[in-house]
């Protein structure tokens, strides 16, 4: 990693999270024929939560004012560990499964701040978020434990790196990881058509019910790690269906990095259309989406156990896998 | 892997997608991607193999089982106001997960058909078929909607036809034809008394149907 | 329109009225009080049309409750707590419904000014929620303040997990006054205050008064401002109902289609301004008449009206034809048709749950004698039920408007009015506003100035429709059935 | 060429005269006519196949005919005429009992049946094994239109059973029809799906996928054919259709399925090593047998009844193809055709009359109508297998060879299940003949109504005595 891909890496760190969020609040509007709010939007948002005094919950522990910011730094942490755009920091333990861990405490840690403060909505949200990861983390564990398995390691940069040889079964695995992760992503970043983010109706949030008693600076925490969350997420995606594409055709590498800013922005596209076109489902039919993710990635840890066995049948290995 | 055994991937795909949805209009949306990618399977085949005729074949497919089909069926749903099937035995998400199984087990399954069914190494090209036949039966069996069950059998039909593309050199044409309108003639059919049943019995649920039990 | 007026015993009251309800096709309209010393009890008939005003006068300050009896009753007995201070003894919960609690002393504002209220009234102010209890049941408090721009209102959901297993609806938060206002200033500008009752309601109100009032008076609006008096309450019905489906389509998180039909809302707006120079067809309608007549713009009318319908039909068929849609609607807030029956249900929330009454054919005004739409029915009666029967009632509205564009009788618009309102006189006027039947009853004193004026919003009723479809339904339905029912919350507290 | 053209001519002038005729009774009428004289063309191309003067006719690329084709062509148009003579006294009955039925319903029911009859008789004709299954679908799309004549819920239920269960063996038999196929390319060579052409290349078709390809065709046509358990739509279909298309289905259309099963498994002989099919087939028809015969027990209906009978009698053919004699196979299968034919007619008459279909509701038909009862007790009697009828000794000799040929147990199984069948009939056949008629029965019995059923147990009667006299002599030596 040379200097020029620190220097992106770091702008793009600092100016995506933003941008993107901004990007999909004014396509959405522009999908209703708004003109809609200006692109940083989300930063002159922040700038005023920070402005703003706090007030907090009587019944709140201290825990509820540390997690914003523990939350925050875990994100920060993953955002370097993952390989969510095609130049990284090659640090060591970007392990599967230590990144789904973190993820995993971060979750933990939001569910129980927004218990804390004994609030029946956020109490509400937290037990809803609780419910949709809880079927939401197999899909994506299986998505990338696939990619896993067909690349023969478990560090993720290594499978997110070029080194590997491709063939078509490899595009299917890349496409079906990716939609999992995608379809996954919606239901983590309490997307519709599980969760309305522009909704104001407060019995049906998801994530902004769980949030709903932070204000201030705190807040601008949540919402900033949250922005982060989003990108990293979309970044993943976007990386496997750039790699299938990468398998059918030879592109150079600053091509390569262009298209992949470009596919987080198509997703971002997608996800405005979605939320523009779809309809919210009712909470009972949720295990429904959230079976289509959870498909995805089964599919795609499947089509990588076949490939094994086509490599173990190469080998002379006949039927070793079965 | 060839471009015959990722389209026929595709389908399986689009057909374990299938289960996983009670709305119809998506069942045959997806059904309608599914029969697209094995016609496009077909004339993959078809240069493969040489034979011209193939793509006949898989342009008559496309205009009828993946365009006039599910454009009738859809019809048939508006009209008869049957928009969703709330499945039975088991929930409709569980089914999906199902069909992957057993597109896991297709694939032993295939394997262990008699060697001379692949004359090129078609052994996905098998796995897909044997697994559309599957899922076909499974949407069959846990569906309640007539029309529902119309869509399975049209899967299974398209396993079928796989099975033709993938096992063997090349079917007769006039075969391939004849089953083909076979199956338009039948879903034809089978939408009259689709209509028939929602104005005797004002519900188009099989399972309600069993006036006729052993008693 | 005069009711047949007759006397009875109070203790008869009840028995009478369930009698009443036997007969097919008759229906509670209004259960209240003139000044504290009576109960009046308004009954309708919707097959023939005709109504009967009951009146039975009170010994003390409390009676025995109707609500035993008659189960739809209890809202009206509520109100009449409320309002005069009466108690009905053992009604099963008794707790204000008009008035906040928050107003300390008991002040029953209709009340006759010289009769005191006694202490035990004072222990009956608190509001007491209907509680569940057990183990895992937690209460979930929403509103008065809600995160939209909508108006307050408080529901306690009583939750079992997910599932809610009562909502109390709590209400009273916008009480202005209005029925004591209208007694208080000229006749003649009761109009305005009688159409602020419920805002987006203005025209339905304003028709309901003048009806009154002209009943009262004997006097018969022309031809052609009754045609223009139709054509305004349509064009109400149509903006409203376009923009119920805008808030359902918003709250289903279809923000495209939410979008489209709240611009069409605006055009629907625009013919209400052409009509009669305000979007909400403010001060339109006034007793004998309608105030303005648009001549000239009524070609522009209907061109708008065409615009609209063509602009309105792809969008609708856009929105009921997506299975999503229609699956996310289908048995959510259901409500059966025996519960709706009831509670006397009415308008839209009825209508869903196939039960054919509808205001617009059982107490025919204006042009609707010649021409009324078929009514809209639907039998599930959930959220898709209603949502069907607006959009049908959006279908027949057009219809309507465009013929009576096309034959609108020529002739003045107003008339001109006696001075004085007649002695000791009853008057009632019946509409059909967007919501459901709308009732404004007058009864002027022995000096002929209007003695008690009471407003009976469609509201009224259905608030406990909603009460009762959102039972079993899970929490996050309540939006969605909220919208289905669409009340109006100013309407009801008055 | 000439000969397609010829028998096809008939079916044709229906059609039209379906199209064109005013009145019911001038379409039954000539409807009757024309089958007739389609039966007679029949005779006349066929007859030099079927007496063994010729041994092969050649119509179209892919269709031909052989003697059991030729045989059973015959029996088909012979049941076609007879279904269709009698549907003329059936339609008459039913205007004048009042259900109010349409001339258009009828002009349909025509139309439909004479495809109906043409589908069946390509079936025998077709030498190509897809020209076959296509043939076999087109069936069930036609019938299915029969079934739905009277346009009741439980007619309507019955069809869509019976469609969707068919089209769904039928799909299963189209993939056997695929992995025969496929079996034929082995070692490269071009691939048949030419019986003929197949019998020929037996030893070197691919023995493993040729056995799927048998199971999954077995399973297909056996769906079609009623076998066990795969007949539930099989009762429902016959016992709703109106009577004499209860006799097209049973009396011809099960044919149709067992013959396209034999003429897999005369490919399956060729192969030399079929053992595994042979087994299979034997047990899958005994199974059969019982299976029905313990059904039979139990029945409500009295079409039901019969319908689970002809179940009990595919069992039997089944047997008799899997013992690998043609012979036999159209022995047994004449001889169910012509008495169950007779059976359905006259039960669609007694239905007719008494208006119920419930066997617990009829009474006494031989007081009121002592013909159809005595028609009726023979047909029964002969369809269980009693002698003099041609069934005993179709049945005997079916038992016989399985005892010859080592299939100890199945022969046991099909003893007990014609046992069972034979005590059940007379069961519910004996207080249905004797006992008094219930007050409600329309009473009605033109001549004509029983000429059909009584021609048929006639033939019936001289075919077991003919030939199985012979045969019987045969089996004794």
């Amino acid at each position: 990693m040379n200097f020029t891909e620190i220097l992106c890496f770091i702008v793009l760190f600092l100016v995506l999270p933003i941008l993107i969020s901004g990007f999909i609040r004014n396509l959405k509007a522009r999908l209703q024929n708004r003109i809609g709010s200006p692109l940083l939007q989300p930063l002159y948002n922040l700038y005023k939560l920070l402005q703003k005094s706090e007030t907090i919950s009587q019944d709140a522990s201290p825990l509820f004012r540390i997690v914003p910011a523990l939350n925050f730094s875990i994100m920060l942490i993953l955002a370097v560990l993952v390989p969510w755009l095609p130049f990284h920091f090659s640090l060591p333990g970007s392990e599967i499964f230590l990144v789904l861990y973190l993820f995993a405490a971060m979750r933990f840690f939001s569910i129980i701040a927004a218990l804390d403060t004994g609030s029946p909505f956020s109490a509400f949200g937290a037990s809803r978020e609780a419910t949709l990861s809880a079927l939401t983390e197999p899909a994506i564990i299986l998505s990338l434990v696939a990619l896993g398995i067909a690349y023969r390691t478990s560090d993720l940069n290594e499978i997110f790196s070029f080194s590997q040889s491709h063939g078509l079964m490899q595009v299917s695995i890349w496409l079906l990881s990716g939609a999992g992760l995608f379809l996954a992503s919606l239901v983590e970043l309490s997307r519709m058509p599980i969760d309305d983010p522009t909704t104001h109706l407060e019995l049906t949030m998801v994530h902004e019910a769980m949030v709903i008693e932070n204000s201030g600076p705190n807040l601008a925490l949540i919402e900033l790690a949250y922005n982060l969350r989003l990108v990293v997420y979309y970044g993943l995606s976007a990386q496997c269906f750039m790699h299938a594409l990468a398998v059918l055709f030879t592109i150079d590498h600053a091509t390569y990095v262009l298209l992949s800013i470009l596919a987080i922005f198509i997703l971002a596209f997608l996800t405005a259309a979605i939320e523009s076109f779809a309809v919210k489902l009712a909470w009972r039919n949720n295990p429904e989406f959230i079976a289509y993710a959870l498909t995805m990635s089964l599919l795609a840890s499947l089509a990588a156990i076949f490939q094994s066995a086509f490599a173990s049948l190469s080998l002379g290995n006949l039927g070793a896998f079965l | 892997m060839t471009p015959l055994e990722f389209l026929s991937i595709a389908a399986a795909v689009f057909a374990i997608l299938m289960c996983g949805t009670g709305l119809l209009r998506f069942n045959l949306f997806l059904y309608s991607l599914q029969t697209f990618s094995i016609a496009l399977a077909t004339i993959a085949q078809s240069q493969q193999a040489k034979e011209p005729e193939l793509y006949f074949v898989a342009i008559a497919i496309i205009v009828v089982k993946a365009l006039a089909v599910p454009y009738f069926l859809s019809w048939i749903s508006n009209r008869i106001d049957a928009r969703s099937d709330p499945g039975i035995l088991i929930p409709i998400p569980i089914t999906m997960h199902a069909a992957i199984v057993l597109l896991g087990i297709s694939y032993p399954l295939a394997k262990s058909l008699p060697h001379i069914l692949w004359l090129s190494d078609s052994t996905v090209g098998a796995t897909v078929a044997i697994s559309l036949l599957f899922t076909g039966t499974l949407f069959m069996l846990t569906r309640r909607n007539a029309l529902s069950q119309i869509i399975g059998f049209l899967t299974l039909e398209n396993g079928i036809y796989l099975v033709a593309v993938t096992c063997t050199r090349g079917m007769p044409f006039i075969f391939e034809m004849g089953s083909l309108l076979d199956v338009l003639v039948a879903v034809m059919i089978a939408g009259l008394f689709v209509f028939r049943i929602k104005k005797s019995f004002e519900h188009i649920d099989v399972t309600q149907l069993d006036g006729l039990k052993e008693s | 329109m005069i009711p047949v007026y007759k006397k009875l015993a109070i203790n008869e009251l009840a028995n009478t009225i369930r009698a009443d309800l036997e007969i097919e096709g008759n229906r509670v309209g209004l259960v209240t009080s003139i000044d504290g010393n009576q109960l009046i009890t308004l009954m309708l008939n919707t097959r023939s049309g005709n109504t009967v005003l009951y009146q039975a006068e009170l010994a003390s300050d409390s009676y025995t409750s109707l609500t035993t009896t008659i189960p739809q009753l209890h809202w009206h007995e509520r109100a009449i707590h409320d309002l005069f201070g009466l108690i009905p003894l053992g009604h099963p919960r008794l707790k204000p419904a008009i008035i906040n609690e928050s107003c300390e002393t008991i002040f029953a504002p209709l009340r006759e000014t010289a009769k005191p209220i006694s202490d035990k009234l004072l222990a009956t102010r608190d509001f007491e929620y209907l509680h569940i209890s057990g183990e895992p049941i937690f209460e979930l408090p929403v509103g008065p303040v809600h995160a939209g721009i909508i108006e307050p209102g408080h529901f306690m959901l009583s939750c079992l997990g997910e599932d809610v297993l009562n909502l109390e609806v709590r209400l009273g938060y916008l009480h202005r006054g209005i029925e004591k206002r209208i007694t208080e200033i000229p006749w003649r500008k009761a109009r305005f205050v009688a159409e602020a009752a419920a805002s987006d309601t203005a025209c339905a109100n304003a028709l309901a008064h003048a009806l009154a009032i002209e009943s009262l008076l004997a006097v018969e609006p022309s031809f052609r401002s009754q045609g223009l008096r139709t054509l305004a309450l349509e064009i109400e019905r149509l903006a409203m109902h376009i923009g119920d489906i805008a808030g359902m389509a918003y709250d289903l998180g279809y923000l495209v289609i939410a979008a489209n039909f709240s611009r069409l809302r605006g055009t629907a707006l625009r013919l209400a301004e052409l009509l009669s120079g305000s979007r909400f067809l403010r001060g339109y309608i006034c007793p004998g008449g309608v105030v303005h007549d648009p001549d000239r713009l009524l070609s522009e009318i209907q061109r708008t009206t065409k615009n609209l319908r063509e602009n309105l039909k792809p969008a609708l068929d856009f929105f009921i034809s997506n299975p999503a849609v229609y699956e996310r609607l289908r048995n959510t807030g259901k409500l059966s048709s025996s519960l709706a029956s009831e509670f006397g249900m009415v308008g839209v929330v009825a209508r869903a749950c196939n039960i054919a009454y509808d205001c617009r054919q059982s107490f025919a005004q204006g042009s609707y004698p010649k021409n009324h739409p078929t009514i809209a029915l639907q039998q599930e009666g959930d959220a898709l039920a209603r949502t069907l029967v607006r959009i049908a009632e959006i279908n027949s509205s057009l219809d309507l408007i465009d013929t009576i564009l096309s034959d609108l009788p020529s002739g003045t618009i107003g008339s001109n009015l006696p001075v004085d309102l007649p002695a000791n006189a009853i008057g009632i006027g019946i509409v059909e506003a967007f919501r459901g039947e709308l009732i404004h009853l007058v009864i002027t004193d022995k000096a002929g100035s209007i003695k008690r004026y009471a407003i009976k919003d469609p509201s009224f009723n259905n608030w406990t429709g909603l009460a009762i479809a959102m039972r079993n339904n899970v929490i996050a339905d309540f939006p969605i059935c909220n919208k289905s029912f669409a009340l109006s919350y100013s309407g009801h507290d008055l | 060429m000439n000969d397609l053209i010829m028998a096809l001519i008939a079916p044709a002038l229906i059609i039209f005269a379906c199209l064109i005729a005013r009145s019911i009774s001038i379409l039954t009428k000539l409807a009757t006519g024309l089958i007739l004289c389609h039966l007679l063309v029949m005779i006349k191309i066929l007859m030099p196949l079927a007496i063994g003067n010729t041994t092969f006719l050649t119509l179209l690329p892919g269709f031909a005919i052989d003697r059991m084709s030729a045989l059973f062509l015959l029996l088909t148009a012979l049941i076609a005429s007879a279904s269709f003579a009698h549907a003329q006294v059936f339609f008459k009955q039913e205007e004048t009992s009042g259900h109010g039925l349409q001339t258009a319903y009828v002009r349909q029911y025509y139309i439909l049946a004479t495809l109906f009859v043409v589908a069946m008789m390509a079936v025998y004709a077709s030498d190509n094994l897809g020209f076959l299954w296509i043939s076999i679908e087109a069936t069930t799309l036609l019938s299915a239109g029969l079934v739905y004549f009277h346009r009741t819920k439980n007619a309507l239920e019955a069809t869509w059973k019976y469609f969707i269960i068919c089209s769904v063996g039928i799909a299963f038999a189209l993939l056997g029809t695929i992995f025969i196929f496929a079996s034929s390319q082995h070692d490269q060579q071009i691939g048949s799906l030419s019986c003929f052409e197949l019998v020929k290349l037996a030893p070197n078709l691919d023995l493993g996928s040729f056995k799927i390809g048998f199971i999954f065709c077995f399973l297909g046509y056996g769906t079609k054919a009623g076998i066990f358990p795969l007949h539930s739509w099989l009762p429902d279909a016959h016992s709703e259709a109106p009577a004499p298309a209860s006799a097209l289905l049973s009396g011809s259309l099960l044919n149709c399925a067992l013959f396209a099963i034999w003429r897999i498994y005369q490919i399956a002989q060729a192969t030399g090593r079929c053992q595994f099919i042979q087994d299979v087939t034997i047990w899958a028809g005994a199974v059969t047998v019982v299976a029905a015969a313990l059904f039979l027990v139990r029945q409500y209906g009295i079409k039901r009844l019969w319908a689970y009978s002809s179940i009990e009698n595919v069992g039997l053919m089944l047997v008799a193809i899997g013992l690998n004699s043609p012979f036999l196979f159209f022995l047994q299968a004449i001889n169910h055709s012509l008495a169950k034919v007779s059976l359905f007619l006259i039960s669609g008459n007694i239905i007719q009359s008494t208006g119920t279909k419930y066997l617990k509701d009829i009474r006494g038909v031989f007081r009121f109508a002592p013909v159809w009862g005595i028609v009726l007790a023979l047909s029964a009697l002969a369809v269980a297998g009693v002698p003099p009828f041609g069934s005993f000794v179709s049945e005997w000799m079916i038992l016989t060879e399985n005892f010859n040929l080592k299939y100890i147990i199945p022969a046991i199984l099909i003893i007990f299940g014609l046992t069972l069948t034979f005590i059940a009939v007379c069961l519910h056949i004996g207080p249905l003949l004797l006992g008094t008629p219930k007050s409600t029965s329309k009473i009605f019995r033109p001549i004509a109504s029983s000429v059909v059923p009584v021609t048929l147990l006639i033939g019936s009667l001289i075919l077991g005595l003919t030939v199985g006299y012979e045969g019987l002599i045969k089996v004794v030596r």
